[in-house]
């Protein structure tokens, strides 16, 4: 619990109820290392915007400096642009949102053209997340990204909000050992496989995906659910099912991520429900090496710097060095 | 860059049963705000709701800084935001949004608001310059009514109508549009209200149907949409809202490309 | 959005937004039937207390008359008393909670012995929820619980919080069909299947507990979930792991009830996050005859009674002479 | 039946940094409450903290009615409660749980309490007539003092101490409470502190030791413990503490069977 050395900002608060004063800096104190290595991409830290929360990153370059991230996890790609759904497309649950966007995209030709020039000037890596409805979309998507200057492909087996659903892909071992298999042999690129909670055994789910070929593995995608207006007796979302994110699904994303820690080699990364420093080193502590913040940018479009912030924080508490000094370092009871 | 600003309230007080009027001293928001456009609001601290709730920014005095804004308690939202109090911060994002289509060519515009749409068009009456500014405003009853003096004195005529006819014109304030516009399109110019434009703000059937009149008499028309907001800043897509294009139709965001759009653009019954 | 006539109190409030005044008694206003039957028993109104939130009632006698409940799922009881989970045994979360319980009770004799003529007294149905780490005990526990007078028997295959776990029983097709079968053979008394919602696809899991002869289902038991302390790096509970429920589980509550009830055809008892009469009526009109309460007893010891008033309130305004009006009866969009 | 309560805040101030004493009215609380026995507070509406917390009764005016707890900001809950200010709500359960044993055949009392251990000791304190009451109180240093006075005034005899030595004793108030038992019992009587129970409050290491200190002097020992709770009432059976029975062990509930424990019966390393 020392203070770190080298910060030039400075702490005043709590740690298990004592109150402890340190400096620290406001960005990283230099002797933390917080770089986190992921398929062989270098990310200068472990806080990475969840896909579909960030759009191309646009409108939060209007709030912060997006070269502050360790990444950005770009709107679920489709071969061809999507309407998506009709709205609405949100609904306010407990502690969290319900969401059926539908995959509204510009397709990967309009995100090539469109969006990734200008988030490559960003200084920050690129994942790219992508969905289809047949294997071959997937294998086509990959193949068109790897030709880009992308730094990983994200795939998105887990979509509850499509009918033609990408969810088939994700919620059995034969659906993710066949798509993972098929757009390895695409994809040039870092391949991350985006695991959907949606299932009995996600352990079994992540071996599959490892076995097959991912070089990472990311999860919670949402959780499936249903929020109903009883005035008007229908669901809130024109499209009747969501998907549940926010703070009301992290018990249950950090027990998946420890779960499918334990089970895989291939670096995790972990999200569901982040909305400060802590919430990010609880994940980080049950095995990932990174984490994705998804709804609660919404709620302060600040929200991943302010996790970045608070894990520096933390880390300075502690004196760690290094990010990895936490990773998968809980200790069970 | 836009911030998420943390601003003291300076009142919060309840106008007619359920309506308030929040008043914020905030030099960001006043100094940049456009009519049209709105504040996305944190009504809470914690999680007990955690999407921000965007209210349309109803007056600003640029002079001191002051920022109002009025809203109906509808739900949890706005109950943590009516229980607030004067010196209370208030967690804000904004001004977001488009803003309504103003320029040198409207010598004569209209508003035509309905119930909590009538907030929005105050702002654009105040800032507004021009020549001849006429107010339809709409309530359910004399119970509701909100602002009309406010709207009495920025505007050079206010038409009136709640549904039960208890005070006005008895029934929809698209019916009593409709009375003055056809009116004088038949008859010629009677009252000299002749509008270049008419920016509507309230039900959805209301404005199809002030974009309907519009049309028919050449006039030109803008609408301030509503739809469930996730980020408010564009990025989420959660806000969509159709809008026809070439032919075909696409979905917008109503907080960014929005929430003003032209008549003609909007898909009405999408 | 009549007035309810026979109603002796006064509702002052919003409905969609408008401001309503109606009288109504603030128990039933004579002239709704609550009354619901759940194979074949019946229930004097649709709210029960969901079972380990209860105890066996008597801590909750101090606050309500127990009669005014539709019934009282009691504490899952083993054949021989368990000692339970090390403590802590409950960690908060963001709107939701994670227990560890470990089954704690003082058996099944016990129960007959001490608890049971207590609650014979109370005038509400008593459901006895059984739990087991054999086939063979849960058999057993049906046999001698069918020779009482408890109204109906509750199946928990799906208690996360124990390593023998039955929770294996709940999550597989195979796994639900065996033990329902063979429970049936030993149980007189409705029968009872509760579900996990750890599940890919609870429907599946659904059917299988009626085709080998469920009574009724009852859904959803607690998602499991870890919550960690980060100061410690440890997890909260001393058991690691635990059950998560409360509001945050409600949409995903929701959702499952509605996969069900659209599923089989035996009555569907619906329960995830109730803490409000119009909680209650979402579950009511996705499919469930009855909804059970369970967290929010925590919170509010008189919780169970707030929430039928809540839906005596809404079958009021909306005019509604049943409860049975509104079971299943979304409409999709 | 005891009833959730609304109770209203008389006041809500800071101490010392991070500790509250918080006053308020219940005549349903103040009428019937005992030493050792909480209250479970609702620290905020809504979803934001969902289980209650519990505190213990500090002190009590049956003659005005008012109640005072006093607790350290330790997280989510309690920093809520501590932006509560007078005139507010307290939604709460209680009084809860049973007491500290008392009787006429104990002349001489003693309680030790540690850190915010040292509240219910307060309220055993005030309401107990005995003829000799000693008060053994620890805390982490000077600053961290609280209630001192209210000690002085209740008890025959108070002892202080602190871990950095920084006001009174230097050291943990077990040292203290051993050099004086220990003193006594070699020596004899010397300060007439002879005590005929022990009542403790604090860390599980201190009342362990106090325990460990009582036995070999044979003197009584009452202990009073903490657990993460679920329904503060005794239904859910969260929270488990270890006691001895029958050469066995099985869980008892703090909330109902608790939270005051006789030492022997308590599993202090389980
Ligand atoms: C651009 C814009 C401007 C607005 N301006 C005003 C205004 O000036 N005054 C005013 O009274 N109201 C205005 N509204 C509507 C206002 O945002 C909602 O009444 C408010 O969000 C309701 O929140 P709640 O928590 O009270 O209700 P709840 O029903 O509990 O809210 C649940 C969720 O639904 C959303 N929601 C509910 N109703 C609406 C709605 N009509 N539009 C968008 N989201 C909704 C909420 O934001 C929240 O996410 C505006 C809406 C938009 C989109
Ligand atoms: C019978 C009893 C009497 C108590 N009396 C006092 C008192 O007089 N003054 C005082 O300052 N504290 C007292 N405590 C401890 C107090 O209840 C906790 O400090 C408080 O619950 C912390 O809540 P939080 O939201 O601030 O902390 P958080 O850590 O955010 O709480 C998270 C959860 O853990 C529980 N929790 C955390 N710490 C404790 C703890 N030590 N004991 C039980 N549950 C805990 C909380 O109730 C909550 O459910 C007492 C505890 C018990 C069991
Ligand atoms: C509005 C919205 C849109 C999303 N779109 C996508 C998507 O296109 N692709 C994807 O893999 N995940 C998508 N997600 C899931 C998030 O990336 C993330 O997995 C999930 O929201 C959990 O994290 P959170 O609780 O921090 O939001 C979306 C989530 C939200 C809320
Ligand atoms: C502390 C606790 C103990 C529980 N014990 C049992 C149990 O013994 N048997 C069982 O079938 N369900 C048990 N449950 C699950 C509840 O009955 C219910 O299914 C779940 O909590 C969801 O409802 P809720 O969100 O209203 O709490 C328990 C839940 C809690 C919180
Ligand atoms: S609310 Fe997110 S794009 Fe409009
Ligand atoms: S907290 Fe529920 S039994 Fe003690």
């Amino acid at each position: 619990m020392a203070s770190s050395p080298g910060s030039n900002g400075k702490y005043n608060g709590k740690v298990n109820g004592k109150i402890v004063s340190l400096n620290l800096g406001s960005t990283n104190p230099g002797n933390i290392n917080l770089e986190v290595e992921i398929a062989g991409i270098k990310f200068k830290n472990p806080v990475i915007a969840a896909s579909g929360t960030y759009g191309f990153g646009r409108e939060f370059a209007e709030f912060i400096d997006l070269g502050r991230l360790g990444g950005i996890a770009v709107k679920g790609l489709t071969l061809k642009p999507r309407k998506g759904n009709r709205p609405p497309r949100i609904a306010e649950t407990p502690a969290g949102i319900l969401n059926s966007i539908g995959l509204q995209n510009p397709g990967v030709e309009g995100f090539i053209n469109d969006e990734l020039p200008f988030l490559r000037k960003c200084n920050t890596a690129i994942i790219a997340n992508i969905a289809g409805s047949t294997v071959e979309e997937y294998c086509e998507l990959a193949e068109i990204l790897s030709g880009t200057d992308v730094d990983a492909i994200e795939l998105n087996v887990s979509c509850p909000n499509v009918k033609e659903g990408c969810l088939a892909f994700g919620n059995t071992v034969k659906g993710i050992s066949g798509i993972t298999r098929e757009v390895r042999r695409y994809c040039k690129k870092p391949l991350i496989v985006k695991l959907t909670p949606n299932v009995t055994d996600i352990s079994e789910i992540a071996r599959a995906a490892e076995i097959n070929g991912a070089d990472a593995i990311s999860l919670i995608n949402t959780i499936t659910g249903m929020a109903i207006d009883v005035h008007k007796k229908k669901p809130i979302l024109a499209n009747n099912f969501g998907g549940l994110s926010g703070p009301a699904v992290k018990p249950i994303a950090v027990k998946m991520t420890y779960d499918v820690a334990q089970t895989v080699k291939i670096p995790v990364i972990g999200m569901g429900g982040i909305s400060s420093g802590e919430d990010a080193i609880e994940f980080i502590l049950a095995g990932a090496c990174a984490v994705m913040v998804g709804t609660w940018n919404f709620v302060y479009p600040d929200a991943c710097v302010k996790v970045l912030e608070g894990i520096i924080k933390y880390l300075g508490i502690y004196n760690h060095k290094s990010v990895y000094d936490l990773v998968g370092k809980l200790e069970l009871n | 860059m836009p911030l998420v600003l943390k601003e003291e309230i300076i009142f919060n007080k309840e106008l007619v049963p359920g309506i308030f009027e929040l008043a914020f001293i905030s030099e960001y928001v006043s100094q940049r705000a456009k009519p049209g456009q709105f504040v996305n609001i944190k009504c809470c601290d914690g999680l007990d709701t955690i999407l921000r709730r965007p209210l349309s920014i109803c007056s600003v005095n640029r002079k001191n800084n002051t920022v109002i804004v009025a809203y109906r308690e509808t739900g949890k939202g706005t109950r943590y935001l009516a229980r607030k109090k004067a010196g209370d911060k208030l967690d804000l994002i904004g001004p977001l949004g488009n803003w309504f289509h103003v320029s040198d060519e409207y010598k004569s515009i209209a508003v035509v608001g309905g119930g909590i749409g009538v907030f929005p068009l105050l702002f654009l009456l105040q800032q507004n310059p021009c020549a001849f500014k006429g107010a339809y405003i709409g309530f359910e009853s004399n119970t509701c009514i909100v602002m009309e003096k406010e709207f009495l004195h920025c505007s050079d005529k206010i038409m009136l109508a709640t549904n039960d006819g208890s005070k006005g014109f008895k029934g929809f304030v698209t019916d009593l549009l409709a009375l003055n516009l056809l009116q004088e399109g038949s008859k010629g110019k009677i009252n000299g209200e002749k509008y270049d434009i008419i920016y509507a703000c309230g039900p959805m059937p209301m404005m199809k149907k002030v974009f309907e009149l519009a049309s028919k008499m050449g006039i030109k028309c803008q609408v301030s949409l509503e739809q469930r907001m996730g980020c408010g800043i564009g990025a989420c897509l959660a806000c969509a809202c159709k809008v026809k294009h070439d032919g075909d139709w696409h979905y917008k965001r109503v907080c960014k490309d929005g929430p003003v759009f032209w008549g003609e653009e909007v898909d009405f019954d999408g």
